[in-house]
């Protein structure tokens, strides 16, 4: 269990051009604090990369290999091949790339990487659509979810099919640990970067990093909807290790409502 | 040729207002009209900027704006972190959102405006949102453009209920605006 | 801007690298009221930003980079955090 | 009906007006918007078509080829790195000889990574066999998809058609649209009803595998219909010209050439800054003219024989480069002139790349360098450019 | 040693010899035989490296780009449709100045679906800042990969190198080949450590996003690099020599070219055939010559000048097609010769496509007509020649 | 239950190029036989394309459309789209293709179709390696398994990852009907075939499709080992329905060397 | 060979377009023993090639697609089926 | 130049054979030597061919072969479909595995040899390869290659246990082989 007052002093993203109280930098942010200064970065085109590797605003404190958006985690290969050649121990290679980038341009590269059993850890930080080209909706967008391709007229109801279980998809591939997270529970989320930082081979863990502009909502709430997404049961905390998944069980659901009426995207399943 | 340049930050709607500002011109002003965004991968929050380009043939120039006759800056506080009167054309206007003190002009020639649209928008909106004030304002102050023809702007391009309320809006900062325009330098407080 | 060295070798460049701040961004600033404040870390924790500094007794904010999203003061279990519009003392914006 | 559209959704509302009936597309700035738009018509009952919400470029093009094959008309649009995910694809299409329509909202390509407009991305694919047609205004976008069902659906063509609209400084620039009604559209572009398509009662293998005997027959016939294509974009403009009273020059949109002792060729909307500084020019006196390409493939070597032989130096601005050698567009112009007998001086520029402002004042420089080479030429020094990089 | 390979295995045998570190390919005919020699190799414990067997060739090349920018040396094999399914890391690698080095066993591309050997595959990636070297033979294709890693790691170059070898042709026929010994070539090229790399004590973010302002200076860097590697292949050339004692000319290799009245241009094995031809009309005096591109990414504008220049008519052989302008070496010929002021003829051919065989008839056909043309230029008729296809 | 006495006389797939004994070919001639004339099959490259679509030998009596190696389920969706726009119904679309056109380069385009829950069969027939190209590794190689780039030799002891999951992958994206069958028990591959055919939505079927010279073994022992590896246990029949997993069950397993004796490809592990 | 007009549509060809039989592919071929066949149709549905023909009391068998891979053969319960060598009437091969 | 074509099955060894009498050539032949495969699609089975070219400077020509001085017949079903004589230089040579009946040249002035390598290859391997048979069979025919240098060559290409078999056997078809190229003409049996 990470304890948060051992967590380091130390920022390893700062200054991003990220909006204000994006929900994906702090997921970053925090995972960072875990994975410490022997990390490196391998990232693809998203809001993440878009915020922290524009020059002249560069924001990470650890190295960052950026790479093509299909390929993150081919990428990542690349680089745990080229340290252990290199004889570089000791250092965690982390693909981070957003819901789009990991459940659908980029599921391929990652499929490939798992089943090598590489070692390394990836983060889908999971903001539920395309929010850096301007939210359009992804496979792990929310069935009724409002966004730029799944409109909302007098014929179409938002997004028409249900998120990608990409954690189900990952642990069909034997993956030594994977997990669900959410920026609103921050112990639970660091524990689960922390264990799958130690495992042996290949981890996984998407963390529910709401996006104010993407989702419709005043950036003070990002924590409290991430909070809200898991209270209402519509974001799960989960664990698949040594082949077996455990989820946490919420004890008295709160009404969905409270989750949906903050937000723009759902305006219409409460009109 | 008028060139205009619009500060803002991300999500304050610079851009839609010199959206609806071109718009206004082309299809119901008379002009021919160009408009742009900062061509930026801003967020929200940060400083933006959007163009827009009137004239009375077409227009072809496809380069950026680099000399502004009017300058509309949505947000004061961006007078602290941007140079707004950059490039701006000598005898040109700039109109500030502010309810606080004038800003001095850089040089004597410029003529500076100020009004308080986020005064205004929070009466008639319910929420600081300004762009279309300041819309209306550069007509009323500038006098190139008829309240009408922003109004028509606005329905057009805001969803109804939302225009309504931006018209009631448009038409207050515009008349503010007159006046505005018809003194000889700085007035304010709308 | 950069050194002609760093062109030649590519867009591989030293990082952080920050030309700016994002603290302009901001349109309402967050105040910490160091009474109030019990040192339980969860702005600290929540803000995207890294703006707060642990401390002996409180947390300290620097707003270099802060761009007033107003998650710490949302989450901020002891009201030891308030908004206010960025420029002058009053909170008309955060009453939104 | 006059409108105030930006490039991207002048493109909708033409893919809209020709009852397009599949699109497949994945988001990419600054592409994202023409779908945005497409799909919020199909959301709002306005336009009938099924949208296939893909998971990647490759897939886009793929899915749209699938539907192609049916004999439905489709559609798909992208940029940059989107366009280079295709590349596979984007031969495979035209090498199946379906008549697709693809928007390009031109973008500069990684590394180092940029939003912004240049053509590197589509000129980097014009050996694909797709025909390549490059717009100014955002009018011309939206005449132009429609021209370009027309153009790829011609029995003698059968070849997929790029739409290629600057990014930005076309796809998210708003102008005044003069936005066709549908009989209109109608009457100029019947629906797509294809000679043969997948059809259970008259199998057919789409894209067979072949040998060294057919091989470069399909090829060749490929080739010829490309070079065929040059005379139908032009018979389907004037047939264009005929029901909306607007045209564009065809393969090549020359202004003040004939007389003209320098000439700059640009492709997309430079083009309209250039047009100022031309006029500003010939107000001064200067015999300065100016080439927009339209059709980059096919390649109009004739009419720009004709438009440029004229000329003493013809300066050719590329916003791309074939590293290792120059800008594309100065190769293969010079190409094209080579077997003038009096041939011009021909001299690339490089500008404009990832998004870089092309100001009048450079092209003002750019041609007043050339005019200077022409007066020494005249006086037989005979100075030589060399090719100038906007750094 | 001398051995009998075929091209594949001998391009396997260089990057043993260069003691890469780092493998990662997909399987592709007709390249899969280079790795899965490498494979054997590392299974039977003669090559120490990873192979990083990926799912795609869009990975392989991201796990190379990967492996690259830790600073080691890397290696990858493709084809055709692999090649294409990379395109988007092509320009990727190239833009970010990463030292790779490919294989690529030329196929024509898909549709129709081929195996078989043209140059559509890689002329179609001649924009992507990769430098091209064409191989004649499998002795060749051995000492250009070895050459390649030293190019491609020039402190002044940063790019990436393919090594292009016809497919089958080559990749699949074998022939004597001299395999150098492991300490020669260890004095040749030294390990591979660059200036920097991911490192956790001085971090470094590789391939940065930027704007207008900069891009175009990254891209200018880039093409005067690759128009440096000119000098460098020529030199890294001089240097094999010396280690080696073998050598094929740099960038170009003329053939008989100073005072031939025809010069063939082509690119790979078909040099080979062409030069039996040569002879044979050589002896029955007629002044043909042959001149192979070696360099086809830098491109030689000077070396070709020097050495065209004094030919009447110039005959390229494209194994490819710019569909809708033509053969893509006669297009960039003409361009490079078009400064000159007395010049050839330049006429192409295009055959080869789709691995038709190019036959030692129809090379002394194409010298035939060209030497016609001569003849009747001398006689001032000015014939025209038109290109011709092999259907 | 499919009736093999009620299948039709006609072939719908018929001089092909194949080898003498292949498994892939057979597993596509029979599901013809259930799918029936009003068909299309949507393929890609792989032995299969090589053999029956190259011309002058094309041996489908059923439109086929190619399509290239990464976006076969693409293309699916597109010709689906297609028909349906063209009126067309009752038409079925099939996507064919081998393992490696399945689990590796094909695998995100499978996952994006079966997101979208568009209508159509798609059955990739594996013989445990790309063929086509000359018997290299994929990801549905078995653990073990010696290919042309899991060479075996003092260091290589053949593939060292286990066999993906294919199933299991995509039943974890929720589809309506999955399954594996083999070639060597056509009474239960053809019933997964006609139930899968009739499911609304997108249905899976993966073949095992012995090779002779992939695996190294007389080509009449293709049905065999087919059969060999499910008694074996190298290979499970199992339906993933209404989101249930059944798995046949073997009685008595034979030894699992019955199953790897005749196949080259396994020779090292028994030497 | 094709036709012009199919070249000029592409790659896209009608189907089925069988230039050859495969049946000289083969080393060995099946021959049937109608005494002993039962009909049970194993050899019909395993047949890659699809030679046989269902009948009333046997199956019939059509060499122009047999490669002679010998499943028919290898599965027949009844062993109403041996593979001969091509060409000869001995059964060599089939032995090895 | 000499320049020889093979033909066999898919799966044959026609493709190594080629090789072989290649490499037998160019590393302890004394030749310069190329071979290649016929670059085919060809599954197991299909009738396929390979090719290899002799010559005493380095062979530079790289076109197919379309008239080869000799052919090389692994396996005699494929007489039926496809025509092994095409192209055959006048005075070429025909090598031809079979057991049965002599095949008629197609001109006077080919010579077409006959030897049973089948059931040599049974013989000696238990199996009924013939590919290295047919090689030393062709050494032997023709005499352009000594009995050692196609030794050797199949000692590198094949595995250890493989190469001492086909070695065995290639001796025993190298000698009938020398005999029949003594030969006029059709002379079988070995
Ligand atoms: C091949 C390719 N296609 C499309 C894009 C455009 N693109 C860049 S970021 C992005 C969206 C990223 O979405 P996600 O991965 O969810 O991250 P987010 O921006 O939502 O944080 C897209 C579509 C690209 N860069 N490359
Ligand atoms: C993008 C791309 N990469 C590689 C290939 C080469 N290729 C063609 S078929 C094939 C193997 C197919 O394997 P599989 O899907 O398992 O089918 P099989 O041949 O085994 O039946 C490969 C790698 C290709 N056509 N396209
Ligand atoms: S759009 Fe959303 S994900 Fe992107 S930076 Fe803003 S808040 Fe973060
Ligand atoms: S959240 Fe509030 S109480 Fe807790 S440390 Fe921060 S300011 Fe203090
Ligand atoms: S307002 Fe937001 S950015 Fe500023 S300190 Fe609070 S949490 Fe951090
Ligand atoms: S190699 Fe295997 S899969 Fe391919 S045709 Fe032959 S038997 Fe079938
Ligand atoms: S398998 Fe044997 S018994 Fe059964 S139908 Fe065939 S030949 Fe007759
Ligand atoms: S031997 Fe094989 S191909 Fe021939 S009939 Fe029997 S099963 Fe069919
Ligand atoms: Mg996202
Ligand atoms: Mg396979």
């Amino acid at each position: 269990m990470v304890k948060i007052k051992d967590l380091p002093d130390a920022e390893f993203v700062q200054g991003s051009y990220a909006c204000a109280g994006c929900g994906g930098i702090l997921a970053v942010r925090l995972a960072l604090k875990v994975l410490g200064p022997e990390t490196v970065i391998v990232t693809t085109p998203s809001c993440l990369l878009g915020v922290t590797t524009f020059y002249p605003q560069l924001a990470f404190k650890v190295p960052c290999v950026n790479v093509t958006f299909p390929s993150t985690a081919a990428a990542v290969s690349g680089v745990v091949a080229g340290l252990r050649r290199r004889g570089k121990k000791g250092v965690k290679v982390v693909g981070l790339a957003g819901d789009g980038g990991t459940v659908d341009i980029g599921l391929q590269a990652l499929s490939g990487a798992v089943e090598r059993g590489d070692n390394f850890l990836f983060i889908c930080y999971d903001n539920e659509a395309y929010m850096n080209t301007g939210v359009q909706r992804s496979g792990a967008t929310p069935l009724g979810a409002r966004t730029t391709t799944t409109p909302v007229g007098s014929l179409g109801r938002g997004e028409e099919r249900p998120k990608k279980d990409m954690l189900g998809i990952v642990a069909a591939h034997n993956i030594p640990y994977a997990a669900t997270a959410s920026i609103g529970y921050p112990q639970d989320y660091l524990s689960k970067v922390q264990k799958a930082m130690q495992v042996e081979g290949p981890a996984y863990i998407q963390v529910l990093s709401p996006c104010p502009p993407g989702w419709g909502y005043r950036s003070d709430l990002t924590v409290k909807l991430a909070r809200l997404a898991v209270q209402t049961g519509q974001w799960t905390l989960a664990e698949y290790e040594n082949g077996r998944l455990t989820v946490k069980e919420i004890a008295n659901p709160r009404p969905l409502r409270e989750y949906l009426a903050p937000q723009m995207r759902f305006a219409h399943l409460l009109a | 040729m008028l060139q205009i340049r619009w500060h803002g930050r991300g999500g304050q709607g610079a851009v839609t207002a010199a959206r609806i500002f071109g718009l206004a011109a082309a299809v119901y002003g008379g002009w021919y009209a160009q408009s742009f965004p900062s061509f930026g991968t801003e967020r929200r929050g940060a400083p933006v900027t959007a163009f827009t380009r009137l004239d009375d043939r077409p227009i072809r120039d496809r380069s950026q704006i680099y000399s502004p006759d009017y300058v509309v800056v949505l947000d004061a506080t961006l007078l602290e972190s941007t140079d707004i009167f950059t490039g701006l054309k000598p005898g040109g206007i700039v109109l500030i959102n502010t309810g606080r003190e004038p800003v001095m002009a850089r040089s004597p020639e410029t003529r500076v405006y100020i009004l308080d649209a986020t005064r205004l928008a929070l009466e008639v909106l319910d929420t600081p949102i300004v762009n279309t004030a300041m819309v209306a304002a550069l007509a009323g102050t500038t006098g190139i453009l008829s309240l009408e023809a922003v109004e028509k702007a606005i329905a057009a391009v805001l969803s109804r209920d939302l225009a309504t309320r931006n018209i009631a809006l448009a038409r207050r900062a515009y008349d503010l605006a007159k006046v505005l325009g018809s003194k000889e330098a700085i007035a304010c407080d709308g | 801007m950069l050194a002609e060295s760093d062109l030649r070798k590519g867009p591989n460049l030293a990082t952080p690298l920050l030309s700016t701040t994002t603290g302009s961004w901001r349109l309402v600033r967050p105040v910490l009221n160091t009474e109030r404040c019990n040192n339980c870390l969860i702005c600290w924790l929540f803000c995207p930003e890294g703006c707060f500094t642990r401390g002996e007794r409180v947390v300290s904010l620097d707003l270099d980079f802060c761009k007033g999203c107003g998650i710490c003061v949302a989450e901020c279990p002891r009201e030891a955090l308030a908004l206010v519009e960025e420029g002058i003392s009053d909170a008309r914006l955060s009453e939104r | 009906m006059r409108a105030y559209l930006n490039g991207n959704e002048a493109v909708a509302a033409a893919v809209k007006l020709a009852r397009t009936e599949v699109v497949a597309a994945y988001p990419i700035t600054p592409q994202s918007t023409i779908v945005e738009k497409i799909a919020e018509y199909i959301a709002d009952g306005s336009m009938e078509a099924d949208y296939i919400r893909v998971e990647s470029e490759h897939a886009a093009l793929a899915a749209c080829y699938g539907a192609a094959v049916t004999g439905t008309r489709v559609f798909t649009a992208t940029s940059s790195q989107g366009l280079a995910y295709m590349f596979e694809m984007l031969h495979y299409v035209s090498g199946c000889r379906v008549p697709l329509v693809m928007a390009v909202a031109n973008r500069g390509l990684a590394a180092p990574w940029t939003i912004w407009a240049d053509h590197q991305d589509a000129v980097a694919c014009r050996d694909t066999g797709w025909i390549q047609l490059y717009v100014e205004t955002a009018q011309e976008a939206l005449d132009t998809c429609l021209q370009a069902y027309k153009i790829a659906a011609h029995p003698e063509v059968l070849a997929p058609v790029m739409v290629c609209l600057d990014g930005y400084v076309l796809s998210h620039t708003e102008e005044i649209v003069e936005v066709p009604d549908q009989e209109t559209v109608d009457r100029f572009l019947p629906p797509y009803r294809p000679e043969y398509s997948v059809d259970t009662r008259r199998p057919y293998v789409f894209g067979v595998g072949t040998g060294p005997d057919l091989y470069p027959a399909f090829k060749y016939n490929q080739q010829q219909a490309m070079l065929k294509a040059k005379e139908v974009i032009k018979e389907v403009e004037r047939d264009f010209q005929a029901h909306f009273q607007r045209s564009y020059g065809g393969l090549v949109d020359p202004y003040y050439c004939h007389d003209a002792a320098v000439v700059l060729v640009v492709m997309g909307a430079t083009a309209g800054t250039a047009r100022e500084v031309v006029d500003e020019l010939r107000r001064q006196g200067e015999a300065v003219g100016l080439l927009r390409l339209r059709s980059f493939r096919p390649f109009p070597v004739e009419d720009l024989r004709a438009a440029l032989s004229g000329a003493g130096v013809v300066a050719v601005l590329d916003r791309d480069c074939s590293f290792g050698y120059e800008g594309v567009l100065a190769t293969e112009i010079k190409a094209a002139l080579y077997d003038l007998r009096e041939k011009p001086l021909v001299t690339g520029f490089t500008g404009g790349l990832g998004g870089r402002d092309i100001r009048r004042e450079e092209l003002a420089g750019i041609f007043h360098r050339c005019l200077e080479v022409v007066r020494c030429q005249d006086e037989g020094t005979g100075a030589v450019l060399n090719g100038y990089w906007q750094k």
